[in-house]
Order: C-alpha cells, then structure tokens, then sequence
C-alpha cells in the first residue's frame, strides 16, 4: 500500500511526539518546532515522552485518536517505535521521523512513513574521528570516550562511527570508554575517576557537548590543559563548547543540528504537493573547529 | 468485600474511604474528559489507552500483593525490561513458548528478591533496589545494550497489536484474567487472607501459625511475574525487547496501590480499587495529552511534570480530608 | 497416666544473659495447671520454647509422649498446641472472623475460602465467651478486652490437646473472667490440658489442680493446689520464708476518708465523641478517685480526654480553678499531669530504646541545659529511680524491649512518677504486674497522693479499686452514672452500681 | 521483628563484635582490593577526587538518615537538588546579582536554601498533619519538584562563571576539597544533634514507636516536620554544589537518582527502614562505601552494565552484615 496522501490547506493539526526534554539539545529541538509552528500554519500537539519508548507509542495513539493530518516523529529507539509508525500509517496520517530513523527492515521510508530527516550518527561518530587522525601532532593517541546513555541509539552509532575509524590508525588507542549519560555532571566525574587511573590520556572522545564541558572542567581541576596537552573532541555543537574551542580548550565538534522545524516544514508543504520526497532528508552537519567557531557561535543553542 | 455475607454499601465505604476515593476521582476524570474533548470517549482512544496501560495494571496489581505484605517491590520496572528482552529473544518460538518463559524469569527474579528477604533478611526495599540495578545491568548484558527485534513472522506480536474478535485487545483480556484471578486469591483463598495477615502484624502472624514465609514467597514470585507479564506485553506490543524501559515504573506502581486505598505498611488493601488507582494516574498523561491538542495552552513537559505532582496532591489530599478518616482502627507499628 | 508434656533441664540464654537456667514442667492429660512466678521468672520465655518460638539451649521436651523439636508456632499448633501469648497476637486490621479461624478456614471446592460458614463458626464460638459482635469489622476497632477474649476464642477453638494461656486475665474484668473460668472447666471436662500463666493468685485457687513455680529462671516446685496457701505460693515465688512474710503483713492499703477540698481538677460534661458522650468528676489534692466500669464503658476515653489526646467535642476541663483545653499531651505533661497507659506496648515502650531513654522520655524538656540534655542528672535519675523502684534489669542500658513486661511496666511509671506531676491518671496499673511488684507499685501511688497529689486509677481489678480509691465515680456507655465514696467502697457495692446501669439499658 | 528474631541475639562475641563492624570490613575490603588493582590508586588526588564526589552523596544521606529515623523516607530530594540549583544561578545572573554581586552571592546561597526549607516543610506536613505514608508524600515533589525547576529555567542549562560561588564546589582547605570538610562538619552538627539534643532523642523515640513519643508528650509533629525539612535543606545544599562545581546548572539531570543512592549509603550505614536509628558517620561510611564501588568498578574499566550488577550485589553484602548484626 502507498503512502497516505496530504491535502493542501492553510492550517494543519500536527503531531510532534518528543521523547524526553532531559538535555538541551531535546530543549532545543522542541522549541524549533513551536517556532516554527506559526510560520508553518500548524496547530501543534506537542507531547513529550519522558524518556519511555513505549510512552512515546502511547502518545502518538492519543494524537491519532485527536486526529492529527501530519506526525513529526523523533523515535526514542529503533525498533519500539515501528508500531506507532503503522498504527499512523493505518490511520491515514503521513509520518516524518525526525533526527532518529526506525529499523529499516520493519519499517520503510516511502511506503511506512515518508521519510527520515536527519544526520548520521555513525558518520557524526567517524568525522569525529577523521579530525582527530588529521589534527593530532602527538605520537601516541590515548583515548578516554565518555559515552552516551548506555544503550541509546545515539551512544551505540557515536561509538561505532569513532571506534571503528580511529582504531584503523594504529597511532591510537583506546583505554577506557565509560558512559556520561550525555551528562555534564557525570561527565566530569567520571572523567575525574577515568584520568586518576589513565594519567597518561591525552585525547578524549565525548559523545556530547556536555560531557565534553564536564571533562574539560575535570582536566582543569586536576591541573592539566585541556586544548594543550589533551585534546578534547565531541559532538552537537553547543554554545559552550564553541566557547571552548574559541578559548582553545576543545578540539572539534561536530554540528547536530536541533533546529528541524524549519527543515519540517518544508518537507512537508512539498508533500502536500505531491512532490516525491527523497527517503532521507540529509542535514548537512558543519564541522565547527577554531576556524569558525567564533562565527557561528551567535546562532549555537 | 467479598468476605461479607451480604454486600453491604454503607459497610463497605465506612471501612473502605480510601479505595472509594479512587473510584470517585476515577470517574470525575472521566466525565471531565468526555466533556471537554472530542473522541476522548472514541474507540481508538479506549483501546489504545487500555493496552497501554495493560502493563501498568499488571504490575501494579503484582505490587499490590507485596504492599499488602508490608513490603515493596522497586525491582518491577527492570524486571519487566528484562523480561521483555528474554520475551523478545523467544518470539520465534511464538506466543506460547515465549510468553510463559518470560514470566517465569520474572518470577525468577522475584523469588530471589523474596530469598533476601525472607532468609537473608534484608529489607525489601534494599533488596529490591538491589534487584533492580541488577536486573537493569543483567537486561543490558544479554541485550548487548541493543533494543531486541522480535519476529514479526511468528504469532508473538498478535498479543499486543491484535484483538479479540477484533474487539478487545488481547492485553487487555489477559489483564482481566489476572485481576479477577488475584482478586479470588486475596480474598477468598488462605494464601490471600495470609499475605494480609502479614501485612497486618507479621510478629502476631508467625505466633498464629500461619505460614508467613510462603506468602511472602508467593507475593514477590507473583509482583516478579506480573512484571514478567508486563514485559511480555512491551516486547508484544511494541515489537522490540527493551532493555532501557521500565524507568520509574516501580514508583507508578506504588502511587496506584496507595492512591487506590492500600496501606503501606500492609494488611489493608484492595486489588479493584489498584486497578483504578493505576488507570487514574494512566489517565492523567491520556488528558494532558488531549488537552495540549486544545492548544488553548500547550503545556511543556515541565508543566506536564508539575500537574502531575499537583493532581497525586490533590488525589491524596480528597483521600484523607474529603473523605473520612481510617476505618476505626488502632494501628500496630 | 503418663504426663502430656514433660520439659525438664530448660537453658536459655539471651545474648549471654541466662533468662533459664534450669526449668522444668510437667503437665498431666486433662489437668488445669498454673504457672507463676515474679515479674521476669521466666514463665513466658518457657512457654515459648515450648511453642518454638525460641530454641533452647539445652534441655529435654517431651509431648504427648514423643520427645518433641518445635521449631516454629505453626508446629506446635499441628502438634496439638493452642497458645494464647501474654502481647495480644492478633491481627488489629484484619476483621474478627479471619483472626478466629485464620490457619484453618472453613472451604469449599477445596480452595476458596467459605465466609459465611467462617462468620457463622466465629459467632458461635464468641457466643460461648458471652461476645455478640459484628465478625466482620476489623479487630481493632474493638476494646483490648475483645481482642484478649478474640483471641482465647481462637485457642479454645483449635481442638488442641494443650492450651496455654498467658496472663488471660490481664484484660479482663471480672465478669469476663468468670466466662473464662467457665471455657477452661469445659476444656478441662473434655480431657483438654490447660497451662495457666497469671499473676492473680486467687484465681489459680478456683480452677487449678496444680501449680508450677519459678523464680529467676529456675522450677522451685510443683503443687497440688489443694495442698498449699496463698502465702506459701508467695513465699516460693519470692524465694522467701512464709512466716516472715506474714510477720511484714502485705498491709491493705485502703485509702483514708480524710476530708479533701482542693479541687485540683473538675471534669464538666466533657464528650469526645460516641465513647465518651458526658463524663463529669472532681478530683481533690490527696486524692484517689477510681473510675470503675465494665469494658468498653469509656474509662480509657476518659483518660484520653484529660490528656490531651482526644479534642473535646463539648463540656469544660477546670485544672486548680481555671479553664484547661489541652490540644496534645504536652500540653497535659505541661499543666503537670500524667496518663500511664493501660498498651503496654503500643502506646508506652519505645522498644529499641534503653530503660534511661524510656525512663526520661517524658521529662526531656526539663533536663535541657545548653541546649542538650543533661547526661549527668538523666544518670542520677534513672539510677534513682530504678532503685526506689526496684527495676531489674542489668544496666540502665539495656534496651526495655529485653525487660519482662512487669519490669517495662515499673519503668513506665517511674517515666511518670519522675515528671513530679500534681495529677497521674493511671489506667490499668498493675496489669501484668507479680504480686510484690504490685504491692510495690500500689505503695508508690500511696505515697504519692500523701505527698498532696492526686490520682485517678482506672483497673478492671475491683478489688485494686476498692482497696486504693477514695472515691469510685462509675461509668457506663460513655457517662459517668454513679459515684461510690467511702465508706461505701465495698466489692459488693460496685458490682450491684454496675449491675443496675446493665439493667437499666437493653 | 523483636520478639521472633530476637533469639539471634545470642551469638559469640567473637561474630558480633565482627559484624558490629561490617561496614568497616567492607570498606576495608574495598580498599585493600583497589590498592592491588586499581592503577594509581594511592595517591592525594585520588583522595581527593574521591572527596569531592562523595560529598554530596554524604550531605544527602545524612539528612535522609534523620528522615529514615522517624521511620519515613525522602524520594524528592533529587527534585529538591534540582531547585534550589536552578534557583542559585537565576539569582546571581539577574539584573539584581549583577548589580551587586556580593548580595546577588548571599542571596544565591540564602534563597535556594529558603526554597529547599519550604520544600522540607511540604513533605513535612504531609506526612505528619494529613498523615500521609512517606513514600507518597514525597513522591509529590519527586515528580512535580524537577518540574519546577524546569519551568522556572524553561528547561534551559544555566551556565555561569563565578569563582566565589564555584567555590563551594571547587575551593579547597588544606588540600582537600572544601565540600569534603563541609560535609565533616554537618556530621559533626548533625552527630551532636541526633546524640546529645532533645529534638535528636524525640527523633528516636518517634521512629521508635510514634505514638510512645506523642503520649510522652513528645512534639511529634514538630519533630518530624524538622527532620524532613533537614533533609531538604541539606539537599538543597548538595544541589548547590553539584552547580558549583560545574559552573552550571541542569534541572534535568541535577541530583537525578539521588534518592536511591541516599538510601543505600543510609542503609548500608545501619540506618533501619522501620526508624529508631539515626548513625549519622555509618551514612557517610555508607555514602564512601557506595562512591568507593563507582570509584573502582570505572576505574578499572567495568562496563556500565556489569558495573550496575557489581553494585546490586555490593549493596547487597554491606547490608546482609549490617541486618545480621542488628538481630
Ligand atoms: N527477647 C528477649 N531478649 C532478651 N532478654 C529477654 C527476652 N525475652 C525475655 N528476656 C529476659 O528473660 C527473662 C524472663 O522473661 P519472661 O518474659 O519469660 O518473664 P515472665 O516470667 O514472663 O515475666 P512477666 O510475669 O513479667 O511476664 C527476663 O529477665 C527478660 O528480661
Ligand atoms: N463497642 C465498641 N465498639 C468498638 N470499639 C470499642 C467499643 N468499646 C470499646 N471500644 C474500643 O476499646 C478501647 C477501650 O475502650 P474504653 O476505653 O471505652 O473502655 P475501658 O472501660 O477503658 O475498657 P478497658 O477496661 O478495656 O480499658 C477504646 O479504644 C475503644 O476504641
Ligand atoms: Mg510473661
Ligand atoms: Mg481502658
């Protein structure tokens, strides 16, 4: 069966199922999208999960049953969120996941949902890596990763994206890789604990900005240079961590972008007109190093 | 109530204001709900909300026993994740493998949490803390830290995406086994009557002669299986074994029992009035939902997180103000 | 006849505190037989090796003719047990019916629980104790003495071979106990053994063949109660000579008839609530007033109202001449009045606490000095009072829960007692008390009102009550109905005050 | 329990005396073992790092064993955390702080403790005027708590930098961390108050049996409300310098599972569930116990889920010594 259709009109009842509000990238997306909603003409529902896969099904069937015409959908995991994806389609509602995608072998774009708006989070993971390969003067690389959540999809791709890459050059290794839980917090501490048993790190791999600020404070506080003899490097793009890189005590990150309303917004009014979407809506994730941070910074989160 | 010749209304809210609490918020909140919102009442919207919610009654009602035993099971949330991974790992053998194999390693979990208690003698709510760090660790473990595919092909997901004569969701009819089954058990059966004894002095119970460790025993095998059950539907329903689910479940669980009457301390509680308990707090998220569709204030999470607070506030508060007091009872520590 | 239990060479030791040392008991099929003994001789902690609630150190234990290795109520129970333990071991929460027949419910299709046959065989076993209530209210909600005839019932009810009964009387008044006495000469007639612990020796004398007695954790003898005195049983108990007990006399303590006139507290149509519906009294300076009543009949409410504890609905409390509403206890404690509680444990003991935290717990507010509590002066105290009170315990402390329950009785007072107040309600003083310490405690309360205090003494013990009081203000229903004074204060007198209320009302 | 397990009082000394300690061996057996093990172990900074980490735990715990010693419980002071976190850097960032940033500073100390009392006086009068069971009444601002926090940032991370405030997360005495001294000398405070004092002895008594304490005239209300709200203020202090150690602040994440970490180090301490118990050192053994576990199974590279098992069955172990010793 195709996809469900989208009649052109002025105002649309649109469903935006967030999954959690716990960081400020999350913060950040929701926002875009209410920006957006007014410019966009959408009446939006906004929901938000907290955290729960399975809450998040739960509220894209309380949209349904609300019938919304379009559903925004950021899916917490790969696999959990497919029967909200056919219970939408079921519906007759056309779906666009949003920064994550769902299990391509139960779920496919253009005949599931219509497409996938994102980044890559392996491909975040990997250029991560390929910067530090580039730009790293020392003869020994010693890694410390501070990943994500323990067992999100973003933690999972970050890691396999970087890990794969950099352990091809030989320079490099990594010691210790321990979850942050994208916090800043834990991010510090566990950085704390990680460079009292590996003194000798001398680049860290965080899987977020904010676990990044966290290992940078810890490196401070334990009286080493984060930016000179430590290389700090990571993902997303914040305003700290642009700050960071301005006052050189971080390498590189990687932009992921939040701001998917406008991008939403558009893909959808050419839905509805009836132009055929590409399956994945690529965005294009800057890279932001010393170069041009400082120009970007305005616009960071 | 049942443990009445005749069913005697006036006697059973004089000892019960608590559990008729519940039942009067309950249905406040849906008469609210009606009102105000289109298709609140549709079809879509009940089955939807009931399979959902399927989980939360079976684990609640599993709480519930061990509540009534004086003790507390924090353990629910990661058993069921990690049942619905074990659930998720079986699929390819179908509904009937999969489905009891899951909820007897929930039960496995159970019973080790009442082994710690009951022979360690650690407190349940230690040993349950314990369980749940363990069982979280032990679901990431044997999951590799990965959300778990069930089969599509096989008969597993029909438990929690299709209905009965296209009626009923099957959740729902098998949530219905289970409350109408425990509730015989609690109240006409030794072993119910047992648990409740236990909650209600454990000290005087063990000078009765009553087997309190059995019903001990049997009260967290039963919340460990129940959480089982509640695994097994997120792997049916949501076609994925989860390990990172169940986060706060546990705390639900107990604000369902409570809201719906039971005591804390054990040996006064109701398994009907936690099944409203946990559709009154299900509810809640069902009418924020609705109400930010209104868009005459679309609540940010946070909002959502404080309302939230306010309503168990103010569902407490009609509990222990608007009605009576406690049914006239001296209360041994 | 071969006995139906044997128990010989008994140790038990609590944390290397011996609370046995060498007990033994022998009880015959189908006898009523008495144990007794101080307050702390042991007898409870017998009876629960016996029931296997404790495992013994050492010693022999032979039923019905096996040798027997309790390890667990339960087993006792199978094995032809029945055991009614000195606290209440009852369930509050639960509804009457399920505490009468929980363990071996009435059913049908073999699982499910049979109500109405369960309610119908409670009401029929209470009914043979005189009780006609609602067996589906829960237990709590009924007096202490409900709870205690609840709980024989559930023993007498258990078809056992022996029924131990812990100090069954503790709660009951009089009439209450003739029912009893009535139930254990039933049980007695159909071949049932009956051990029978209590600390009221008159009683042994009227349904007892033989008597077994303790002191300090030994059996110092077995004998037919036919064959010994009142003295001599005390005397054994004390480990005393006979003579030179009667030669200190155990004085009568009956209260003078002096003339009191200084009010010091007056009770005006106060209601709490149905329990308490119109309560009136006046209490002088040197003065014991009793208040007599049957169970139920609102003394304990009484109490409360003057305490604090129950908000006065209606009706005025006048302490020295000015108007008094306390809304706590503290208030009370404040206006220097005292409530020692007839629940032990639930309302008296912190059980984890040591005897000198128990002791001073109610008198902290005066022990303050820089902002703590004065170590020095709550020692002095305590010492103070555990001598002048003859407390037994090894040091101050020890925690209260390991005192024998005369002794935590003696430490609750003194709590009182060192709180130096004008007014002490008591209520049910001396249940649970040997008969020394009774007399002990009944001389402190004497001393007490001769320094110029007052007290109000609320026992089910008639004879406590005519002996001690000034004055008897009787209740009935929540009123008070009648007032005795001396030198009308017989027995007789309170029993016919009482009797003519009961006929009064259906 | 008393009278069915007190049988198992009778133990040779040797054993009690053993298990008197349990915690102590425990904490013996961590460190032995992480003196082997763990690379670079002995040495200041680890001290210190480990100082530092376990402050705020240690703060938390102690307050909830006072809570727990009155036989209640505290969920929300995670939430707690979270508030009067947010609130501090709200103040000293406002026009008024900027202003005057000496008072901006007090009041950015003053107030989200202020925020965090009113909070303890919450939980406080729910348990103990509408008689409300703990677990519910805090479970009230456990959930709702965090929310307000987050509406009054809108969500959004804080971040500052203001070396007086950082101090209290980062400024050290002697070497060590000032947070660690700090939470030396409310457990000295604290010790004296639960020991010497009457509200410490009422807290007791309540915990032992409440309606004891009332009858005795013991000012149960008052003495409840004043442990809760203890906890609270103490938990607003650990959220203070979890934000000031960070130079910033995160209602989301601010004190998230704190509750259950709390608990444990109060546990593991000695604390009883049922109340009557308030070892105020065995919280902060317990809190150094549970920051030791973390310490060692992340140092030496133990993967976060094996990690959570290896605490579950540690918890476990320190508590099974702990109970067998109190009976
Ligand atoms: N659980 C216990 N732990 C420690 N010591 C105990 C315990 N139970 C009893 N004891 C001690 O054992 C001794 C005997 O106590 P027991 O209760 O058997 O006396 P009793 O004869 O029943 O006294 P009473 O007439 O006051 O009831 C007492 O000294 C008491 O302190
Ligand atoms: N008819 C009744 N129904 C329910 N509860 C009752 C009834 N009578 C008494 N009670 C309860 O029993 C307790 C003791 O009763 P009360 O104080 O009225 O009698 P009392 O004369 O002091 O009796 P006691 O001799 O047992 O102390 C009270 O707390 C009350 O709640
Ligand atoms: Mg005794
Ligand atoms: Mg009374």
């Amino acid at each position: 069966a195709g996809l469900p259709p989208l009649e052109q009109k002025d105002r649309y009842k649109v469903g935006f199922a967030q999954m959690e509000s716990n960081n400020p990238w999350r913060i950040a997306e929701t926002k875009s999208f209410h920006d957006t909603a007014e410019s966009c003409g959408w009446d939006l529902i906004a929901t938000d999960a907290a955290g729960s896969a399975a809450k998040q099904v739960a509220d894209v069937d309380s949209m349904i049953a609300q019938g919304i015409d379009v559903l925004f959908l950021p899916p917490r995991e790969e696999k959990p969120l497919i029967p909200a994806v056919k219970k939408a389609k079921a519906a007759g509602i056309p779906t666009f996941l949003v920064d994550r995608s769902v299990d391509p072998n139960a779920a496919k774009p253009g005949e599931d949902f219509v497409a996938f708006l994102g980044s890559d989070f392996i491909d975040q993971g990997r250029r991560v890596a390929e910067w530090t390969i580039a730009n790293f003067k020392g003869d020994k690389g010693i890694i410390v990763e501070l990943e994500g959540t323990t067992g999100s999809s973003p933690a999972n791709d970050r890691k396999k994206g970087f890990d794969d890459r950099i352990l091809e050059d030989d320079r490099f290794e990594i010691v210790a890789s321990q979850s942050g839980d994208f916090a800043r917090d834990l991010g510090r501490q566990v950085m704390e604990t990680l460079l009292q048993a590996h003194p000798d790190v001398n680049i860290v791999y965080a899987h977020n900005d904010e676990m990044a600020i966290g290992a940078i404070q810890a490196l401070e506080l334990a009286g080493r240079k984060p930016g000179e003899d430590v290389l700090v490097v990571s993902i997303d793009g914040t305003r700290d961590a642009l700050q960071a890189i301005i006052d050189g005590k971080m390498g590189v990150t990687v932009e992921s972008s939040p701001f998917f309303g406008p991008l939403a917004c558009e893909t959808m009014k050419r839905y509805a007109a009836g132009e055929s979407i590409e399956h994945w809506v690529q965005v294009k994730d800057r890279i932001f190093t010393t170069d041009n941070a400082a120009a970007n910074i305005d616009e960071a989160y | 109530m049942l443990d009445q010749n005749a069913f005697d209304m006036r006697k059973y809210i004089s000892r019960n204001p608590q559990s008729v609490a519940v039942w009067i918020a309950l249905f406040v909140l849906i008469v609210f709900g009606l009102l105000r919102y289109d298709n609140f009442g549709s079809a879509y919207n009940i089955t939807s909300f009931l399979n959902y919610n399927a989980m939360f009654i079976a684990i609640s009602v599993g709480m519930c026993f061990v509540i009534l035993t004086g003790g507390i099971d924090l353990s629910v949330g990661s058993v069921a994740a990690f049942t619905s991974v074990v659930a998720a790992y079986l699929s390819p053998y179908g509904i009937e493998v999969a489905m009891p194999l899951a909820i007897l390693s929930g039960v496995g979990f159970g019973l080790f949490n009442a082994v710690c208690i009951v022979f360690g003698r650690i407190p349940p709510f230690i040993a349950t803390l314990a369980t749940m760090l363990g069982a979280k660790g032990g679901s990431l473990v044997i999951s590799g830290a990965q959300t778990i595919a069930v089969d599509w092909g096989s008969n597993f997901t029909h438990l929690g995406m299709e209905k009965a004569m296209g009626i009923v969701p099957w959740t729902i009819v098998l949530v219905g086994i289970l409350i109408i089954g425990l509730w015989i058990v609690l109240e006409m059966t030794s072993l119910g009557r047992t648990i409740l004894a236990v909650g209600g002095g454990e000290d005087a119970s063990v000078m009765m002669g009553l087997k309190v460790n059995r019903a001990k025993i049997f009260a967290y095998a039963l919340s460990g299986g129940c959480a089982g059950l509640a695994g097994v539907f997120l792997a049916s329903g949501f076609g994925a074994g989860q390990p990172l689910e169940g986060v706060g479940w546990e705390l639900s669980a107990i604000a369902s029992v409570v809201v719906g009457g039971t005591l804390l301390t054990g040996g006064l509680g109701s398994i009907p009035a936690t099944v409203a308990g946990a559709l009154l707090l299900g509810l809640v998220f069902n009418i924020l939902n609705f109400e930010n569709g209104k868009g005459w204030i679309s609540f940010s999470a946070y909002w959502q997180m404080v309302i939230r607070g306010a309503f168990l506030f103010a569902v407490i508060l009609f509990q222990t103000r608007v009605m009576y007091r406690r049914p006239n009872v001296e209360f041994a520590k | 006849m071969a006995p139906l239990l044997t128990m010989t060479g008994i140790k038990k030791h609590f944390g290397g505190v011996p609370a046995l040392r060498d007990a033994s008991l022998e009880i015959e099929p189908g006898e009523v037989h008495a144990l007794i003994g101080q307050n702390g001789a042991g007898k409870s902690t017998l009876i629960k090796i016996l029931t296997g609630l404790y495992r013994r150190d050492e010693g022999e234990v032979e039923f019905a003719g096996a040798p027997s290795h309790l390890s667990s109520p339960r087993g006792a129970q199978s094995a032809g047990i029945a055991t009614i333990y000195q606290e209440l071991n009852l369930v509050p929460l639960r509804s009457v019916s399920e505490n009468v027949v929980m363990g071996q419910e009435p059913k049908s299709f073999g699982f499910m629980i049979n109500w109405p046959e369960a309610h119908r065989r409670t009401r029929e076993i209470l009914s043979r104790f005189g009780i006609e209530i609602d067996v589906t209210a829960p237990l709590g909600s009924y007096s202490t003495a409900i709870q205690q005839l609840v709980a024989i019932a559930r023993a007498v009810s258990m078809d056992a071979k022996l029924v131990i009964m812990d100090e069954p009387t503790s709660s009951l008044d009089s009439s209450e106990v003739e029912i009893l006495f009535g139930v254990v000469r039933e049980l007695k007639s159909s071949g049932v053994s009956v051990l029978y612990v209590s600390h009221f020796l008159d009683e042994l004398f009227q349904i007892c063949d033989r008597v077994t007695i303790m002191r300090d954790g030994k059996t110092v003898g077995c004998r037919e109660i036919a064959d010994t005195t009142k003295l001599d049983l005390i005397a054994a108990m004390l480990g005393r000579n006979a003579d030179e007990i009667e030669a200190e006399g155990l004085t009568e303590l009956a209260g003078g008839s002096a003339a009191f006139d200084e009010v010091v507290l007056d009770v005006d149509h106060v209601a709490t609530g149905p329990r308490l519906s119109e309560f009136s009294m006046s209490l002088h300076r040197g003065e014991i007033v009793g208040l007599g009543g049957l169970l139920g009949s609102g003394r304990t409410e009484a109490a409360r109202s003057i305490f604090g504890l129950d908000p006065l609905t209606s009706g005025t409390l006048r302490l020295n001449g000015r108007e008094f509403k306390p809304a706590e206890p503290s208030e009370a404690i404040r206006a220097r009045i005292a409530f020692l509680t007839e629940d032990r444990k639930a309302e008296g003991i912190v059980p984890d606490m040591s005897v000198r935290e128990n002791l001073t717990l109610a008198l902290l507010p005066s022990l303050r000095r820089n902002g703590q509590i004065d170590r020095e002066r709550e020692k002095e105290l305590v010492s103070e009072f555990i001598r002048k009170l003859g407390i037994k315990t090894s040091h101050m402390d020890q925690p209260i829960r390991e005192l024998s329950g005369g002794n935590q009785q003696k430490v609750l007072l003194a709590r009182w007692l060192a709180t130096k107040p004008d007014i002490l309600i008591l209520d049910e003083p001396t249940r649970g008390v040997d008969v020394g310490a009774k007399r002990e405690i009944q001389a402190i309360i004497r001393t007490f009102v001769d320094e110029g205090h007052a007290v109000i003494l609320i026992s089910s013990e008639f004879e406590e009550l005519v002996e001690g009081a000034n004055r008897i203000v009787v209740m009935h229903e929540g009123k008070s109905v009648s007032e005795l004074t001396n030198p009308g204060i017989t027995e007789n007198a309170l029993v016919r005050a009482l009797a003519h209320h009961e006929d009064a009302t259906p | 329990m008393t009278t069915v397990t007190s049988e198992e009082t009778m133990r040779t000394d040797y054993t009690s005396r053993l298990k008197d300690h349990g915690g102590l061996i425990a904490l013996a057996i961590i460190l032995v073992f992480n003196i082997l093990v763990t690379p670079n172990f002995l040495h200041t900074q680890t001290l210190a790092v480990n100082i530092s980490q376990v402050a705020t735990i240690a703060i938390v715990a102690m307050g909830m064993t006072l809570v727990i010693a009155t036989g209640g419980i505290d969920l929300s002071v995670g939430a707690v955390m979270a508030l009067s976190g947010a609130l501090a850097p709200l103040i000293f960032l406002s026009d008024f702080g900027q202003a005057y940033p000496v008072l901006g500073l007090i009041a950015a100390l003053l107030f989200p403790l202020l925020a965090a009392l009113v909070c303890g006086m919450f939980n406080g009068i729910i348990v103990s005027v509408l008689k409300v069971q703990p677990i519910i009444a805090t479970l009230i601002l456990f959930i709702s708590g965090r929310g307000i926090a987050q509406v009054l940032t809108n969500g959004n991370l804080q971040t500052f930098s203001n070396p007086e405030f950082s101090y209290l997360g980062t400024g050290k005495i002697l070497g060590f961390p000032f947070q660690g001294w700090l939470a030396l000398a409310i457990a000295c405070l604290l010790f004296w108050v639960v020991n010497r004092t009457i509200f410490g002895r009422y807290l007791l008594a309540i915990g032992g049996n409440e309606r004891a304490a009332r009858l005795a005239g013991g000012p149960v209300r008052g003495v409840k409300i004043g442990a809760y709200v203890i906890c609270s203020v103490l938990s607003g202090l650990a959220g203070l310098i979890v934000v000031a150690i960070n130079s910033a602040s995160d209602a989301a994440r601010n004190g998230n599972l704190m509750e259950l970490d709390a608990i444990a180090a109060a546990v593991v301490g000695g604390a009883l569930l049922q109340g009557g118990k308030a070892p105020i050192f065995g919280a902060i053994l317990g809190a150094v116990i549970i920051q030791l576990v973390k310490y060692t199974l992340l140092a030496n590279g133990v993967e976060d889920e094996v990690a959570l098992i290896a605490k579950a069955a540690i918890i476990l172990a320190a508590v099974y010594i702990q109970q067998a010793r109190k009976e």
